[in-house]
């Protein structure tokens, strides 16, 4: 169903409905493209034993990593949990209070978008003959060794693109873009914080990066176009 | 679930009735694909209040109408290679990305044709199983198994007058198990895995149509 | 390696070093995206016992259809052969001589994306039940039937594409974009046929459809911007 | 192939002349994906002339040097999550792109830095083994797989004198025959799956080298 953007209600009516126990798909790389505002409503909505899919695990003290702080997160799929500022993470994870699935990076982007188009796991090169083979299929095609690697859809994705028009197209911008896109495919219910909201028309059709079609409730932080198409 | 009416003080649907009795089953604000041919002709019946948006396969959200005088352009156009017009708030994508799309259950309906279709939604629209036609599937299956509903719009009766519902299809398959809803000029059809039920009968009654078609209809 | 536009030789230049018996993706949806100059160019060239994979098999008697009628085709990979005016095909078709191997429309591009991403291969629900499932084999995943499907990939890949920067960018035109872009990522060398070559930097870097890691020769029919980068 | 050049009248290289020599090594116009740490400083001795291009896992083709003052943009960071600037012909893409331009074997070369090599080109860049550590990959595995060259650049000893190329590793692996050149301090090697070839070394002489690293090189 099309977005149709009609001056929703802000970020906390968006996530209100997102129950306990649900997988949540939250962009960006680092603080780059990361739903804050989103996830800031996350943890003032409370829901609890979270499953997280995210690149990293929470930076400093706020965005995921203060959801994490808040104890909602029972597990986190990541490839890169570990940074100088993953103090939250760390602390919880080594007194066994949050689980931890470690991805390569490129299997956790390509499990969601199998996840989003149909695909019911593919042979992935990746992690061959590493500690991250242990428990998976492998199998020799063509003379080269793969692993079989299963999607990863989420109930939620919660993401921050540049700009959406009306029927929720999204542009992104520069290297913000990163697991937005895949992120919007693979999710049952995607939520999009973005900048602005332009009139219907107003985006390129060739640079539209999300078609509505993914797009299920926008929430705007900053300004809001004219309603109704550019005609 | 309500009881089949039977329209039978009338005749069966003419081919634009049949058509904008599809669009009307279209919910607001669905996302459609539309096959070639007959089901071209739902657009027509589609009003902009109901705010749905047309994908077509080859690549692009938002097409419009066919294009007309200058406004046709061949790097615009639809399945059937026909010319068309971009709407408001159109997208375009490449081919992996389209059938993603289709393939990953994101289209809300899709409306095909059908050579046979069985009461258990097994559908057959492809391929007429003589042995010297050349076999061309196109973007077929990809619907077939693709869309949350599939909509089958066609006559029930070849012009032999064999029903086109049938037990279990003898021609071979474009998908299994995914048609929904049966759209035909003597009557609307819901399929499930348990089989056919009639939801409205136009020009016919419940007896005809169970001997004309020689399926059990509940 | 960059494909630094020069002002390199035209199409029969580009396509000089295709040798007989390659696998050939040609780009194009019906005439939509068909780089007709440059199946000319391979006409002229006279390579023989090409696998050629395309959407159709050739409309008219120009471009692909031209290609087939000049006996240089010895097997066709496609979704959709048979159209009104594919009677060169046809008749090759019936008097054996062409092989035709019939994919789906989206696994055929779900094949070519595999083989440009690295995939060894995958699990499509798409034909499961079908006469097009025969041979393959078949696995149910999470309660779902899926087919084996494996990487199809190019030794070329013919393409065109709307605007081209000088190290290869590329940009499309409407419903042209079609297989364009998947097939510029799964042969090892792709030719593109461009309208206009533009300055190194003056395409959007967030509109770019194909980046030039993928683009190996330019072809240009029309005009050709200043050298340089437009900095 | 030609034999090794044993720079004896030298001390091993420094850090920038390792660098300096990496990036001699890149072919003009490659497609290059530098890692996080030494790697990155490869970027400080590429040409402009040598018209290399450097991507970033995060999604972008045509990453340029560090950004500085007004240039630093929170959206636009490379893959150590450190601000950098765009240059002329850039292209941003999502992140399932990137990994399917990584997985597929177009980048021509990747520099990675190691805790250990093995002779036939396994790779172990990820992660120590200590039964406390966080176990944290990133995208260091696809990168491992999937260019065409994989270049290692780091110390040829530990601080306490272990040699870090190895007949067999004993860290965890990131990649199995994945590395084609080892470039450290004292050496540069070539290998494959028959083993390791010094290219040059520096400093060391071949009795030495061998004696130091406990491996057989021819």
């Amino acid at each position: 169903m099309i977005a149709h953007y009609r001056d929703q209600g802000g970020a906390d009516e968006a996530v209100a409905d997102v129950p306990d126990g649900a997988t949540v798909l939250i962009g960006g790389f680092g603080s780059a493209g990361q739903p804050v505002e989103l996830i800031d409503a996350l943890r003032r909505q409370g829901a609890k034993e979270l499953v997280v899919v995210n690149n990293n695990a929470g930076n400093g003290d706020h965005g995921l990593a203060a959801l994490l702080a808040a104890g909602q997160v029972a597990k986190i799929i990541c490839s890169f949990p570990r940074q100088v500022d993953s103090w939250i993470f760390d602390d919880l994870y080594r007194s066994g209070r949050v689980q931890l699935e470690v991805v390569p990076q490129g299997t956790l982007a390509e499990r969601m978008r199998a996840a989003g188009a149909g695909i019911g796991g593919f042979y992935c090169p990746t992690g061959v003959g590493t500690p991250l083979a242990q428990g998976k299929e492998a199998r020799t095609i063509d003379g080269r060794d793969y692993l079989l690697e299963l999607p990863l859809p989420g109930d939620y994705a919660l993401i921050k693109a540049h700009r959406a028009d009306r029927m929720g197209n999204l542009v992104y911008r520069k290297t913000a873009r990163n697991f937005g896109p895949v992120m919007a495919t693979a999710a049952a219910t995607t939520i999009v914080q973005v900048g602005q909201v332009v009139a219907t028309g107003a985006l390129d059709p060739e640079a539209v990066v999300t078609p509505s079609i993914y797009v299920d409730r926008v929430v705007c932080q900053g300004q809001t176009g004219p309603e109704g198409g550019a005609q | 679930m309500s009881s089949p009416t039977y329209h039978v003080d009338r005749g069966p649907l003419a081919k634009d009735e049949l058509a904008a009795l599809v669009a009307r089953n279209i919910p607001d604000g669905s996302f459609v694909n539309l096959g070639i041919g007959q089901p071209t002709t739902v657009a027509d019946h589609l009003s902009p209040e109901q705010g749905v948006v047309l994908h077509t396969e080859n690549g692009m959200l938002g097409m419009g109408r066919a294009a007309v005088g200058d406004e046709i352009d061949p790097d615009l156009i639809n399945a059937g290679k026909i010319p068309v017009i971009e709407t408001p708030g159109a997208a375009y994508f490449h081919h992996a990305d389209s059938f993603a799309m289709m393939r990953g259950g994101h289209l809300d309906v899709c409306v095909l044709g059908a050579f046979q279709v069985s009461v258990n939604g097994d559908l057959a629209n492809w391929h007429t199983g003589a042995p010297d036609a050349i076999p061309a599937v196109g973007g077929a299956m990809d619907l077939a198994i693709g869309a949350r509903q599939v909509f089958v719009m066609m006559s029930l009766f070849t012009k032999t007058g064999e029903s086109k519902l049938v037990e279990r299809c003898s021609y071979p398959l474009t998908g299994v198990n995914c048609v929904t809803t049966v759209f035909t000029n003597h009557a609307i059809f819901d399929l499930s895995p348990h089989g056919a039920r009639v939801r409205a009968a136009y020009g016919i009654s419940a007896d005809e149509l169970r001997v004309r078609t020689g399926l059990i209809l509940p």
